[in-house]
């Protein structure tokens, strides 16, 4: 079992022509994703990797059956190519493309809920279900079959906790990497609501930043209500500098929101263990699925 | 990138937002001439940060003697860091009521959102925290933007009904303008209501989503020389830069991990010069950009390099590492903690070269403090 | 029993201040219609016609329970204004404002259509159910209440009908002009569906014109799988000129659809009574309900 | 109102769509010039009619003095009633292959419709008839607009994918002008593909909604002179007016009550010279403007007037028809047909002042058919 995506997930590629597509298609290939298509307009009727590629996404998917996408454009065309896929009936979309204009994503996130399709990122590494299946960028060799389920919204700091889990001998179900953009996807109540249904995930990290009041929504939403399972936070940017702030209308927004105090108070408040550093995240998912860690090694 | 006061008033009155006459001085000789011809003006430093007029950035001119010596003080003043070396010359305003208006984006909404406010000027934060129920909020959908009848419903919520049809159109130009710009940030603060009825906007915040320079290819640069140099040779480098008061420089890979490793140079006491972000996949060239740019900081007294080698081998990374100190001839302590793929042949090459490489980010912190500033635990 | 409107509608008017407006507000109160609100940006607390006015339809729904409105605002403001009502939750907006430039009524019916509203007109003379209330601009004392529903794309036209159909001493249900706009709110499949299920209407005349295959698709849709009652129907404009003919892309997108011709053998082939004058039409609503005509007498 | 080809390409150009080097002229003189700055030269007639090149006011000129004698024989000719006074000359083109691009309304989808076909050129309709297959259609939701791959779609559906690159920007920019100028149509056709593999509009069309012109107060009056007087002279009373090919006048209030009573006229073996519709309402005003336009038509032998009373009452309707027969001192057959409000009252006036008044449609459609034309049935 795993959450959103599986062997059986049929995935497609849009950009899969282009030099960082092409590239991390192949990982996704060698990872044992059952990659059905790739997209480049003006390239239909060609093979890549083996793989057919198709116009729009509309044809790949009458011809191939499609259901994730994971898209590789070039952050000008990357919003278009989001909702390319949603109106093409993609379930889930997974965009890793970074730096896509703020008004461009605006419009994309409405389309997408409009459409009823699950987004994940932009700006984000993608997932992987460990021994199943990847999208996106996620390195192949970090992952570990298991129990504990990863959200995150940090690139890097996912792959950190993946390998000092897979390093100390304990493994995961699905390892999610929800972006670190200002507008995204499913956000972490979305994820942590399909890993509190999922039986195989047994405990679930969650890395989470300032900025925003996601992690506080979360920890209202669903981890205080009770998740059935353990949850092990961590937030990143403690003593960051409040930033660039939006003028006075960020503050007017925001208030006292969106402060790593804030979050790690809700997230405590809730009923989860707050971790200080990544080795102690490692040690407590450990604990919780009952396999002490050997890590924080070296 | 951010626009001065007298550059986001230009827009607005293309736009068709009122704005009071004014001209840009860059002498006293000049502000004199232009009290000469506006009458009695406020003169107004610019530079690209808040809290001007408590800096004494802003002064009234009645003559234009007056103008003349007004000028010559605030003329090469630093505030906040930031030489003064333009004035914005404009009508005194008789200002009877300040109202605030601005645009944003919510995070949490995934949309923008309109602000408005009776109760602007300088305290509307305080406001917004204190009295939050004199804010009005719209959320505009992104595709239709704010139509008018929930334009006239904020307006209403804010209880600014009896300027309605002044202020609708206003609102709608200022989302335009948003749009147009693809502004993070739009503000009109204060947004004056005059002795004589009319609305005027008396200040101007703007602030250009980075993302979508590409599509505003003539606006590069109209700025640039007044921000923070460092700041703007990081952009130069398409580095994420942020200048910090601490003498550590970090660079890392994915902006949470270098959080991550600015939270952690913290907990070993000691205080970190920057946040640099090279992004993930990190390539030699760019470390080396990096390098090159934290090594030229005076306040910087020691580098903490942080990389997660995902992609990218371990081995690659420390050549890279290796290979721009030493054609920098870097001289300052250098402390790098490599992880990801091939991270043993790394950090053999590491140690071989005479650099510390460390296991663990804590470690790393906790060495590299020790070395800048002596202070060890 | 009727449709859409009845004694209990609550209804409000925006533009109740306007000369437009207020004229005919008078008279839906005369006519007995439940009238508990106007709209009038900026006149908020005021009273006209012993009726309160509310600056937004926000408000005067909040505090008058207001479903239905009618809409006499001038045609630069029509669209928005029937926005606004739909934004507000009102269930069925009539807009009897003439003018309203198409791209403005394309938006503001796919913003009614994603509300999930329903909307008669623009450019319509409202609805009147006969005896119990009226939303718009047909006169008062043309309406007898009987069995016969009406549903008409002219103003007019409608007028006699109703008028035709009273003197011959038939009274109607609800009698609908749905608008002669190119772009409009219900259709009449729309409204035929409503006829078919009210038991107090015996038949249903329908007046279509040129342009357009509202008419062709009624047939299709309704009239042909049977509505249960008689429908008699009538088309204006046989002898017209094609008319403003939009360059080629009108011809490429109606083709032959949209002629008199084409309207009429639809409704034969669907099972209606076909007349070719208005005094016919009356004639066959007379006989269709029972009650043999003694009009087309003068 | 409608656009000539010029003036259409003047805004395609200044949309960013490509349309061939082209210049206005008047005379030929004008027209031997142009071809000398351009090299061989079309040379077309100016009118707001389709069937130009069928009816010889479209004609290729490779040298000066061809223009000249070309230009001669196009100046001056009359196609569909319209005198040409202008001729647009512009670079002749190589074209390769004639596509069709084009933006009207679909009134069944209620929304806008984008129609683009490999099989472009003036036999377009006949292709959308015999070959629906190759039009291919994208309705735009009205508020985003075509989507860039919603239009990518769109091309590779008509068969163009290899000019989708091209393509794209330019359907985008065409949508882009209808919204600008509240297109009712807006029509590239053709769309040539040129020699050099180039896209190119050879011809385009341009007609904007009545009920927008309030947006558009800088285009009025752009090429009213180029239109039927008569109509033009009813757009000035604003009047809604359509010229037809009978003689009987009908004046009525409401679209269908006109449509209907043309009919009856035509039932009754007539043949109505117009459509003239003065709206809901009838009042005394409006009444005069239309019997006075009609009035000055010498194709009208007799009118109808059909109204049917709501609001207004039938005596003042009836006193509006007398007072402005007896000031335009109407000698015309005139017959009215009214009903609703008062209505013997006004029939009544009618008689007295010795106007033969109706009861029903059918018997005033009859009454005019036999005063008309002399021919009772």
């Amino acid at each position: 079992m795993s959450i959103l995506l599986s062997k059986e997930s049929r995935v497609l590629v849009q950009g899969l022509t282009g030099r960082e597509g092409s590239f991390h298609a192949e990982q996704m290939k060698a990872y044992g994703t059952n990659l059905v298509a790739g997209v480049s307009p003006g390239k239909g009727g060609s093979t890549q990797l083996g793989i057919p590629i198709f116009d729009t996404v509309v044809d790949a998917r009458r011809e191939t059956g499609a259901d994730v996408s994971g898209i590789f454009v070039p952050a000008p065309f990357a919003a278009d190519a989001i909702m390319e896929a949603a109106a093409a009936g993609i379930g889930l979309i997974v965009c890793i493309t970074e730096g896509i204009p703020l008004y461009d994503m605006v419009r994309a996130r409405a389309f997408v809920a409009a459409a009823g399709v699950k987004l994940i990122g932009p700006n984000c590494p993608g997932l992987v279900t460990a021994g199943q299946a990847k999208v996106g960028i996620i390195p192949n060799h970090i992952n570990r079959e298991g129990s504990v389920g990863i959200v995150s919204r940090s690139g890097t700091l996912t792959y950190e906790v993946i390998q000092g889990l897979s390093q100390a001998g304990v493994g995961q179900t699905t390892s999610v990497g929800i972006g670190g953009d200002p507008i995204l996807g499913l956000s972490f109540t979305e994820v942590l609501r399909l890993f509190k249904d999922d039986p195989a995930t047994r405990a679930v990290v969650m890395i989470g930043e300032i900025g925003g009041s996601d992690e506080e929504a979360a920890a209202d939403e669903v981890i205080s209500p009770g998740l059935g399972k353990p949850v092990i936070g961590f937030i990143s940017g403690r003593t960051a500098p409040p930033g660039k702030r939006m003028g006075h209308a960020g503050a007017i927004i925001s208030g006292s929101t969106g402060t790593a105090a804030s979050k790690l108070k809700a997230l405590t408040q809730a009923g989860a263990q707050v971790c200080d550093t990544i080795e102690e995240v490692v040690a407590a998912a450990a604990a919780a699925v009952g396999q002490p860690s050997s890590a924080v090694h070296r | 990138m951010k626009f001065l006061e007298y550059q986001v008033k230009e827009r607005f009155r293309a736009a068709g937002i009122p704005v009071p006459d004014g001209r840009l001085a860059k002498t006293p000789d000049e502000a004199a001439l232009a009290a000469g011809a506006l009458g009695p003006i406020a003169v107004k430093a610019q530079v690209p940060v808040g809290g001007r007029g408590k800096a004494g950035g802003i002064k009234l001119a009645k003559t234009a003697a007056d103008a003349k010596s007004v000028a010559g003080e605030i003329l090469g003043m630093t505030i906040k860091g930031y030489t003064v070396r333009e004035i914005w010359c404009e009508t005194a305003q008789d200002i009877t009521r300040e109202l605030y208006l601005g645009l944003t984006l919510d995070r949490d909404a995934r949309k923008p959102v309109l602000i408005l406010s009776a109760q602007g000027g300088m305290e509307i934060e305080e406001v917004a925290e204190t009295h939050p129920e004199t804010i009005a909020k719209l959320h505009p959908d992104p595709w239709r933007g704010p139509l008018p009848f929930e334009v006239r419903d904020l307006i209403f919520r804010a209880g600014l009904g009896p300027l309605q049809a002044q202020l609708t159109p206003l609102v709608v130009k200022l989302y335009g303008l948003a749009r147009t710009y693809d502004a993070l940030t739009i503000e009109i603060n204060p947004l004056a209501l005059t002795q004589d009825g009319g609305l005027v906007a008396a200040d101007g915040k703007l602030e250009i989503d980075e993302n979508a320079m590409f599509r505003h290819k003539d606006l590069h640069g109209t700025d640039e020389s007044e921000e923070d140099p460092l700041e703007a040779e990081a952009r130069r480098r398409r580095l994420t830069y942020v200048r910090l008061d601490g003498s550590i420089g970090v660079i890392g890979n994915g902006a949470g991990l270098v959080m991550n490793t600015l939270d952690l140079v913290s907990r070993e006491g000691g205080r970190a010069a920057n946040f640099l972000d090279i992004g993930g996949g990190a390539k030699a060239e760019v470390v080396h950009s990096a390098l090159e740019l934290l090594a030229g900081d005076p306040h910087v007294k020691g580098i903490l390099i942080n990389i997660f080698g995902g992609i990218t081998r371990g081995d690659e990374v420390a050549h890279g590492i290796i290979d721009a100190s030493r054609d920098l001839n870097l001289k300052l302590p250098l402390v790098v903690r490599m992880t990801g793929t091939r991270e043993e042949e790394g950090r053999q090459l590491l140690r071989e070269a005479g650099i510390t490489p460390e296991a663990t980010a804590t470690g790393a912190a906790r060495k590299i403090v020790e070395l800048a500033t002596g202070a060890g635990r």
